[in-house]
């Protein structure tokens, strides 16, 4: 299995992933993968998952190409769809299915679900279901980093239908008049639920919102996981180097209902049979294949490493237990006695572990 | 009559009022096509078009505040909020623009928001929320929380007929769980009028929207026991029944106030100052609340189970009370 | 005094005024200038006024020019700063005086102060405190008038201040989406209160906000109120066409403090002189006496018309009682029994008084 | 020891914290070279630099995100609303997301929100709302309303060294109008704990904010009739001191609840919860409420003076209550 990222400081980000974050991107999108249908596939249908599920199938490139190329102290926000992101900044599977499931031992001890999961140490502040709201607070980060002349930048991930609410607005118009290092990634995924991105706004491409607030503005390939590592690499050099905050339209397709309930009559088969040909997963391993950065024995290695750790996870949170219902009352306020003492996750960003 | 469930009772009263008056027209997420998140408006679009059943971007102020200049010339906009934890994104449009307007100025604002409110189905902190106190707290508006499908009929009909912005809370527990008979044709249940869905003689449950059943379990449970629960369903908070409150006191002498929302500024603390105000002789016992703890709605079932009340605790309550 | 604008119907506006309506626009401006010159420098000054005062001194163009064109059942949503909209859509000086100092028979009967008067039959919506919040109610207005076919138009004033708000931006992408006959108007004085444009936002020309949204942006001088009067009349026309929305910034500048109290000591002293050069009335004038359109008696008479009815408005308003204290607690819900019903402001726009 | 204003107080504590503390820094709008509206933080962008004293453009819910951004990465930041009323405009940012972020996974986010609230002087109804319930009934925030210089400033600074968010409202009647004596250094008044305004032993007068001062003011002129008045000024509304509540209606055995803001939903309502159910012994009369009528504040002086409580209103029910 590749080893995370480590951590280090750069000026530049490289536009180019080396071969071996090649193939750590590729264990990503297909741990993703994986671990995404097993929630939405299996455990969903098995009724072992109660509460909304969202996947991202199809649009995993997004989190990977550019949460891979984070170091120490930065800060993603991503989107309800960014499985991947948890991962690279080292939330365990494990605590992610528990998390999902309800259990006591998951990182929010089950007062939250889905992908509802803050670390600070690993640099992650989660979305809340309000949606946009975190655009905002991406900022704050971004703010806390040029007030104490750290180097760091945020990423903050959003869909096509949340770019239609006031706070992106606010926040984008912030980030470019304070000159913050934020870098927003639109996951346009072509539908919010069942509004498809005609009703959603009426320009060709939201990217010439960037103008419209004074930063950079660009549309990329979001299926294809290296043009998303260039985009997010020139945004995130910029925004090392000072030079303010820039805006990503990353083009995807929701393969998938909004939630695992939603059949998704309203998406034309055509559409879903045209995009499936796009498979990021399917791309990168073509790639890799084509220029032997990788053997098919390799990606059956990684196809079962994939599964077992997802085995793995599902059983261990399978086995876990649910909270004690009197744990509900129990911190709603920081204070000397804090409930959360003993996994405390405030005080500032730490470390990814190396 | 049909049976109706709480959710078809919405839809058919909302149906009825756009068959009734050309000026009534839907505005929301996802409601024309999908029918909305929990289909209550399905079938909308296909029967009245694209102009009165429309699709939205994201964006909760835009929507409320286009709704209330819509109101302003005389047509009668019916919002659905995706979830009414969402509402929080429109807040400054309902409370700032929509609420004083006809204070301000004189202008008649005909404007409903409604949608899914409150917990019971594992939805997490932001699908979950009873936020109506907001509301409450908001002169210019009404809030409405019916209970049973009857009502939610009526109730909704009585709203978009209203010519002031009324909020609109549908409990989505109710939503497919209850069933009930409705009338098929046109009648309207007048906002602001209370109900006693059971009549009792110790102890008066006052409450609303989905604990109207939690309160009516409750009673089953103690009738065995020899104590006589008088329900009262206030259907609307703002304006609220006052007089059904203070005559239910006064045939009970003792009182619960029974709410799913949280304790600190809930509804309770509202009955509560009227009642030790204008029914301080009458009261043979402290006024007992059975509410949500503070706390935001967490999402694992057994703490979700500890947060809601329930029969259970409300029994224990009236025990409690009836041993006073 | 010149004749109100006559109820008619235009599917394309004129893009430059006769002379008739050149003249009623200057009769306009220096009404205006003269009633806030008096609320603002005299009555505030003796405390006859309680409460915020503030005006829209040297940028009175941007409201008369384009509120000049409105025909009957179009509706206008001025900022703080449009007083003269108010005048041109027929609201009396007298109603204004009343309002502004807090009398039972101002038409808000004491419950509002300023510029907050609506009036539906005149086609007024008035703005509320909480900045950006009437663009989304602008909306509102023009979706009825698509919905029943009706060619009518809505126009928004607010400042470039406020277009930093959630609000501004959710309704600039609400009328791009549905096509709405909506004209934002950016009535860009260069600061909020105390804050300059380049803390405002980070684009040289806001107007690049239409592009954005799908929508005509345009930048335009809003002293000349010529070229107020064509950029609105393309963009009515637009609208009437249903074309949708269109965006328009007016350059202008505050020749006053935000609001009476405030010296703005924060403005550099050449930056008003500058300003002051570029007077919308001194430059209409001076047009229309070198076009020879009007003499200098002419002149003379308007302004001691314009002087007059401001005497008359001032001494009526003093003159006028104040509101019953207990009616304080009537009229918070429209019923049967309306306080409101004598002077009925609901059910549609009506007619302006021809 | 000096004599200041209430506002100066408040500038002197936000100030000393500023010294005291690195992470402290403030986001608004015109709170820079300006100083504020109401020039609360007037000097402070030339003592403390624009890295800590910053102008933002006009988008509260913006400004209460990255504020609470800058919490969550360890920062202590004071926003300022221009007037509380448009808070209205960075609600959901305020409820939804600062608020629940730490029960949901345990994160400290140390935020004070503050601002100018109330009515008094002819501001209108957007320059003059009293809003503090709607975060009262929010759990995970905390709502403080302090009536004196020496309270205000202690306030401020527990506010900014609290690991939760604080609403901190600040009444503007009072920024000018009041003046006391204030310790120069360093102290801290605890976040929850009443303060018993004036002793008295007849009827209890239950009060926050600017009312304080009426109820002092009633409790002058009440004084020469033989009826004692006592006045709890609560200080913080959430979390609240039951206690003291508790204990004054136990000595006094009569209550008025008093609040600037409107009826329904106010405060007195959940003050009269708790007293009904945990002093019910104690009572030796109903329960009243002295409130401003539910209506948006109106502007015309006439108008505003009949919508506000006052001297008068609090001694008429004090006189009625006497005679119960
Ligand atoms: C403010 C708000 N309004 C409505 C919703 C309900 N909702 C949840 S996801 C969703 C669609 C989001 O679309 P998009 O932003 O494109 O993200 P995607 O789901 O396509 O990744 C909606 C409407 C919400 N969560 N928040
Ligand atoms: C949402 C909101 N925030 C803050 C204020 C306080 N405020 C009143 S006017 C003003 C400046 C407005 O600037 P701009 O939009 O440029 O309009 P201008 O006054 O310059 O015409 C501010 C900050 C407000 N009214 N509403
Ligand atoms: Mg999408
Ligand atoms: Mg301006």
């Amino acid at each position: 299995m590749p080893a995370v990222n480590k951590a280090r400081r750069l000026k530049q980000a490289p536009r180019a992933p080396d071969p071996s974050t090649l193939e750590r991107m590729l264990y990503y999108l297909k741990l993703t993968r994986e671990a995404e249908y097993r929630i939405e596939r299996v455990l969903y249908r098995q009724g072992k998952i109660v509460g909304g599920v969202y996947v991202g199938r199809g649009q995993e490139a997004i989190a990977v190409g550019s949460a891979i190329q984070l170091v120490e102290g930065d800060v993603v926000l991503p989107s309800h769809r960014d499985f991947a992101a948890f991962l690279i900044r080292g939330v365990s599977l494990r605590e992610i299915f528990c998390n999902w499931m309800g259990r006591a031992n998951g990182p929010t001890r089950g007062r939250e679900n889905t992908l509802h999961i803050g670390n600070l140490r690993l640099g992650l502040i989660p979305i809340i279901s309000p949606l946009g709201d975190t655009c905002p607070v991406a900022c704050g980060v971004g703010l806390a980093f040029k007030q104490r002349r750290q180097q760091n930048v945020v990423l903050v991930h959003f869909g096509e239908g949340t770019s239609s609410r006031g706070d992106v607005h606010e926040a984008m118009n912030l980030a470019a008049v304070m000159k913050l290092p934020v870098v927003f990634i639109c996951n346009n995924n072509a539908y919010a639920y069942s509004t498809p991105a005609s009703k959603q706004y009426a320009v060709r491409r939201l990217s010439v919102r960037g103008a419209a607030y004074g930063m950079p503005g660009v549309t990329i390939d979001g299926n294809d996981v290296l043009a998303v590592y260039a985009g997010a690499a020139a945004a995130i050099g910029r925004a090392r180097a000072g030079e303010g905050p820039s805006f990503i339209e990353c083009k995807t397709f929701r393969m998938s209902g909004h939630s695992a309930h939603d059949a998704a009559d309203y998406v034309p088969n055509e559409l879903f049979e045209r995009e499936a040909k796009k498979d990021p997963i399917l791309r990168l391993e073509k790639l890799l294949l084509s220029r032997c950065l990788v053997t098919p024995q390799r990606l059956a290695q990684i196809d079962e490493t994939v599964r077992k750790e997802v085995d793995d996870a599902a059983a261990f949170a399978e086995a876990s237990p649910f909270p004690d219902g009197a744990e509900a009352v129990e911190g709603v306020y920081c204070g000397e006695r804090c409930f959360w003492k003993d996994r405390r996750a405030g005080g500032g960003p730490g470390r990814v572990p190396a | 009559m049909a049976v109706l469930t709480h959710l078809e009772a919405i839809r058919q009263g909302i149906w009825e009022e756009m068959e009734r008056d050309p000026s009534v027209f839907l505005l929301g997420e996802d409601i024309g096509a999908y029918g909305g998140a929990f289909k209550v408006t399905e079938g909308m679009l296909e029967k009245f078009g694209g102009d009165r059943v429309i699709d939205t971007p994201i964006s909760e102020s835009a929507i409320v505040g286009a709704a209330t200049g819509a109101a302003l010339m005389g047509m009668r906009p019916v919002v659905e909020m995706q979830f009414m934890d969402f509402i929080a994104c429109g807040f400054d449009q309902i409370v700032n623009m929509a609420a004083k307007i006809h204070y301000r100025w004189g202008a008649a604002v005909p404007l409903v928001i409604r949608g899914p409110s409150g917990a019971g189905v594992h939805g997490g902190p932001f699908h979950s929320q009873s936020n109506e106190m907001w509301f409450v707290h908001t002169p210019g508006l009404k809030v409405v929380v019916p209970a049973t499908p009857y009502d939610a009929k009526g109730l909704i009909k009585a709203a978009i007929r209203d010519d002031n912005p009324v909020i609109f809370y549908e409990h989505k527990f109710l939503y497919r769980r209850i069933k009930d008979e409705v009338p098929d044709g046109d009648y309207v249940v007048p906002i602001g009028k209370a109900r006693v869905a059971r009549a009792g003689t110790d102890i008066s449950v006052i409450t609303y929207g989905a604990m109207v059943w939690t309160a009516l379990e409750a009673a089953s449970q103690l009738e065995p026991e020899g104590i006589s629960i008088e329900v009262v369903d206030l259907r609307s908070l703002l304006p609220y029944d006052e007089e059904a409150v203070l005559a239910s006191v006064r045939r009970c002498n003792k009182v619960i106030l029974l709410h799913e929302d949280t304790r600190i500024g809930g509804f309770a603390g509202e009955l509560a100052a009227t009642i030790s105000e204008k029914a301080f002789q009458d009261l043979d016992g402290p006024i007992l609340r059975v509410t949500a703890p503070d706390t935001p709605v967490p999402f694992s079932p057994p703490l979700e189970k500890y947060f809601l009340p329930n029969a259970q605790k409300v029994a224990e309550a009236a025990r409690r009370l009836a041993a006073y």
